[in-house]
């Protein structure tokens, strides 16, 4: 085994500030937390799970801002995905996840690994995914490092979609030299479930055993989390290591396991949850926390790709397509025969205990041993500053500018045009929008239709946001991105439901940018109070900025609504010759 | 008249194909793993079109191993009908049911589209309710769908009236930009397009339902079928 | 123990949409004097067997089988004995 | 004229979901004793340059900048000088 370094190495190398923890957060752990100093393994337990992806620790007293209930929610944010009922013993789960940096780095993994993620948040609630969306973001087409971006980010999408047959049916992507080294890559999934079969991500009851499913690990995306919390800028080359490889195939065998699991034999299962962000611990302490218990895991069962991994590095792998269950004591073998039937591994890998304590053996040894909650809910909470951007003083002192057009022939080609504004159908004809014969109306319209079978009714969805708008004003871009995703559903045929977000910005020790972070959340959670449509779940994806240049806040909205009846749909085009054409509002 | 809709590891298409004949055409269907060796009492065979095992390798070509497949070249070899839609016709090819390959889109990428389709050949148990030379859209998603053979197997194709269905215009690369081919008995037939996803006028078009009704059309008039 | 690798390409009768498509992409880049691209699938793996003989046997009759499809593609191999590692 | 072959495969550390996959279809068809099966990509082409070291230097510029994805493959290439067909 290699010797990694010792707990008081660690406090004089400062080896944690490499992984993302300063020393305030450090000493915090030795002497409020744990009154000793963490070992190698636990020291990284930390630095992941006090990583802004995980903890939110920059985000939440923003998030806090966001209306969260409504008459039709039945679960908020804080589990895999958010759900809202649908009547008749029906619900839809829905939620979007960012996948900026890996895609920066290996486009095509790193966008169909953001939607393999995305799915397996839905199906771990124990709902079908019915549909993906995709909110995309590039700089300017004319340069080929962005040609060859989107290229691979579009093909990866497709490829993970197409493969594991949830048809993508929607989304957005335009361009603006903000994002030239920086793209955004996020990601939509929606489901439907019987509201009898919801599940939950809890580890209840001591004695219950902790499962591990899925592919292998390997050391694959170690400190994926991190990296996410964290800007790129040139020379950091060597950081980005993180790259996962998706497997779609693999993950149809786990999403078709899970849900017959689920669906079948609830009676065997206690909870269950995707090992996506920093993985095993993550998906195992919260599991842990949310029930108010303990647990200990024998690091031995873990199934591994790789030989000789540390415990540090089984802890942290982000391995794809794994998921973690809570299992009955007593059903473990019924559980593992079901996994094997879709030749996939299914493992004991230990189980819960009444302790609170998070307990992780490795060869022998006892290589953490921490309170669960240290983990899941100490991670101190910081209040940025704030500061509005002097740019906006700039805009505000200039005359408003009124666009001079001679040929509006001319003009109104030159805008259709634009990469931002011209026909997407170049791009969504690389995904299998139609798979599972559900969808009514195709990419191209203004929200995606998908009818629920067996019912009169349909779901419509849609992802938006104008970053420009936002970079002008973020109070109001922000109102104007939720209003915009409202007019896309009311355009299908459809009721505003509620909405998952990415809000995505650059590097929140920035007042600047903390500033633009809090009014738009602001401008956002206005607009969902007017609308009636609360924020189920969402993501948060900060650190875009490559060479000290953030991207423009770019919050994307995810709507769904309902549409009673399917005779009740609309399309966008025009339907024969003579029509009249209206224009309503201001 | 009782349909089998194999399920590989990966298709994705299965579900689909089922509620096209069970909810569309109110017949019966039932799914029929990779893992089973017998397709008795069943009328007809479909295999559907999705990513078996991923396609890693080539598209159909470790699907071919699965031990259903046994039982699938008796039923050909039976002269019973056998339908492969997408990857069910990559398949086929693999398998040897069928001639020829079936390569990367000349694009180098997967198209989804509603696409025009000609019906080259209306006397085949899968055309039978279209005219000769009708024109169809039907829905494609492929990304690998550019059929190829050699230049003497491609005149077979034509001498003997293999080719059921043309793309009206150049879709993929395509020889002779070949949509669907049956075998030389008539029995077999695979294709790329989707008729599965065009059985309803609410989801764009119905032009698919033809392909299930010629089928069903042939199975209860009772002609007996070439090879018994 | 032996390493074999194995070469698949399409016979050159085929056309390489994706190798042409590379070439392209690489001129784009701004490299000049490259041609002839094809694009082709490449098999590293240990194979155990008595002597190179059997091997190869065992390794044509795996490519014929599964790793290349003789309507499209040709293929080639290399041997390798290796010390087993005990 | 140089006949370039370059080889491109995942790192060791990277899953190879594909590998896995034929290596599993092998053992289904019967064949024993096969184990480590990882699938690259191999690209054939055809390069001009006035001597072996600026073609090799080529080729490494073109792996790097698109044929390999250094975050997680790695690469290997074979050169031969070619007579010139005139
Ligand atoms: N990345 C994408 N993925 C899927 N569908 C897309 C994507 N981009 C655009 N679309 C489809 O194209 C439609 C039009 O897009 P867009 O030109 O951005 O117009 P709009 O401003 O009306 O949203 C969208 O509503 C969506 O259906």
């Amino acid at each position: 085994m290699v010797n990694n370094p010792t707990a008081i190495e660690i406090q004089q190398t400062k080896l944690y500030q490499q992984w993302g923890l300063t020393d305030s957060e450090y000493e915090l752990i030795c002497t409020k937390i744990l009154k000793r100093l963490p070992n190698y393994t636990e020291t990284g337990l930390f630095s992941v799970m006090w990583s802004e992806h995980c903890s939110y620790k920059n985000s939440k007293p923003i998030l806090k801002k966001f209306p969260t209930n409504g008459p039709h929610v039945l679960q908020g944010p804080g589990e895999g995905a958010g759900i809202l009922d649908i009547g008749d013993g029906q619900a839809v789960v829905f939620k979007a996840e960012s996948h900026n940096h890996p895609s920066a780095v290996e486009p095509y993994e790193g966008a169909a690994t953001g939607v393999g993620g995305i799915i397996r948040d839905i199906f771990s609630m124990g709902a079908t995914p019915i549909a993906i969306l995709d909110s995309l973001r590039f700089g300017e087409l004319n340069d080929n490092q962005t040609k060859y971006l989107v290229q691979e980010v579009v093909a990866g999408i497709g490829g993970y979609g197409n493969c594991i047959g949830i048809p993508t049916v929607g989304g957005e992507i335009s361009f603006d030299p903000c994002y030239q080294a920086n793209p955004l890559v996020n990601a939509m999934c929606v489901g439907l479930i019987e509201q009898k079969d919801i599940q939950q991500g809890k580890a209840r009851g001591a004695g219950n055993s902790v499962l591990y499913v899925g592919a292998k690990t390997g050391r694959d995306g170690i400190h994926g989390a991190t990296f996410a919390s964290d800007e790129f800028a040139e020379g950091k080359a060597t950081q980005r290591s993180a790259v996962q490889v998706g497997d779609p195939f693999m993950e149809k065998l786990l999403m078709d396991a899970c849900l017959e699991l689920i669906l079948q034999h609830s009676d065997w299962l206690v909870g269950i949850q995707d090992m996506g962000a920093a993985g095993l611990v993550s998906s195992t302490a919260e599991m842990a926390a949310k029930a108010g218990t303990g647990m200990i895991l024998d690091l031995d069962q873990v199934p591994q790709r790789e030989t000789d991994m540390s415990a540090y590095e089984i802890m942290l792998s982000e391995s794809q397509e794994r998921m973690a269950l809570c299992v009955r004591a007593g059903y473990e073998d019924q559980v593992i025969a079901l996994f094997k039937g879709y030749d996939l591994d299914a493992v004991r890998i230990g189980e819960v205990t009444t302790k609170e304590q998070y307990q992780l053996w490795h060869q022998g040894q006892l290589v953490a041993d921490l309170p669960v909650a240290a983990l899941t809910d100490a991670a101190p909470v910081y209040h940025k500053d704030q500061a509005k951007p002097e740019r906006l003083a700039t805009f505000a002192a200039q005359a408003p500018y009124v666009p001079s057009v001679t040929d509006t022939q001319a003009t109104w080609l030159a805008l259709l045009k634009q990469p931002t504004i011209a026909d997407k159908s170049s791009f969504y004809r690389h995904y299998d929008a139609q798979v599972k014969t559900n969808t009514v109306v195709l990419p191209g319209s203004d929200a995606a239709v998908v009818r629920i079978r067996g019912t009169k009714k349909a779901l419509a969805m849609t992802t938006d946001c104008n970053g420009r708008y936002l970079y002008l004003d973020p109070h109001v871009g922000g109102q104007i991105a939720v209003a915009e995703a409202a007019r896309n559903i009311v355009a299908a045929g459809g009721q505003p439901l509620g909405i998952t977000d990415c809000l995505n910005y650059g590097n929140p020790e920035k007042p600047a940018v903390f500033w633009e972070f809090d009014q738009s959340a602001q401008g956002i959670a206005a607009a969902c109070e007017t609308f009636g449509t609360p924020v189920i779940s969402g993501n948060v994806s900060l650190y875009n900025e490559f060479n000290g240049e953030a991207i423009y806040p770019t919050p994307m909205i995810g709507m769904v609504g309902l549409i009673r009846d399917i005779q009740d749909i609309t399309t966008q085009d025009f339907k024969q010759v003579d029509d009249l054409i209206y224009l309503i509002g201001e | 008249m009782k349909f089998a809709v194999l399920v590989f590891p990966g298709s994705n298409c299965d579900a689909d194909l089922y509620h096209a004949i069970v909810d569309v055409c109110h017949e019966e269907a039932a799914y029929v793993s990779y893992t089973a060796t017998s397709l008795a009492g069943f009328d007809a065979v479909l295999i559907p079109g999705g990513f078996s095992y991923d396609d890693y390798l080539r598209s159909g070509a470790i699907a071919k191993l699965a031990p259903i497949m046994t039982a699938v070249v008796a039923f050909a070899k039976a002269g019973k009908p056998v339908l492969g839609i997408c990857n069910g016709f990559q398949i086929l090819t693999e398998a040897g049911l069928l001639p020829g390959a079936l390569l990367p889109n000349r694009q180098t990428h997967f198209i989804c589209e509603t696409v025009t389709l000609q019906v080259e050949n209306n006397d085949t148990r899968f055309t039978n309710q279209y005219a000769k030379g009708a024109t169809i859209a039907l829905p494609i998603a492929h990304g690998e769908g550019n059929y190829y053979c050699d230049p003497e197997t491609l005149a077979q194709l034509h001498a003997n009236h293999q080719i059921a269905f043309t793309y009206t215009t150049d879709v993929n690369g395509s020889l002779d930009n070949i949509a669907g081919i049956t075998n030389e008995a008539g029995n077999v037939l695979g294709m790329m397009p989707h008729p599965e996803r065009a059985v309803e006028v609410l989801l764009g078009s119905a032009d698919g339902l033809g392909v299930f009704q010629s089928i069903l059309t042939t199975l209860k008039s009772g002609v007996v079928t070439h090879g018994e | 123990m032996y390493n074999v690798q194995v070469y698949v390409t399409y016979k050159d009768s085929v056309l390489d949409p994706q190798g042409q498509a590379v070439q392209g992409a690489i001129q784009r880049l701004g490299f000049e004097g490259i041609s002839q691209m094809r694009i082709g699938k490449f098999f590293e793996m240990q194979v155990t067997g008595t002597d190179q003989a059997t091997v190869i046997e065992k390794v044509e009759a795996i490519c014929d089988r599964l790793l290349a499809n003789p309507n499209m593609e040709q293929y080639r191999y290399d041997v390798q004995l290796v010390e087993d590692a005990k």
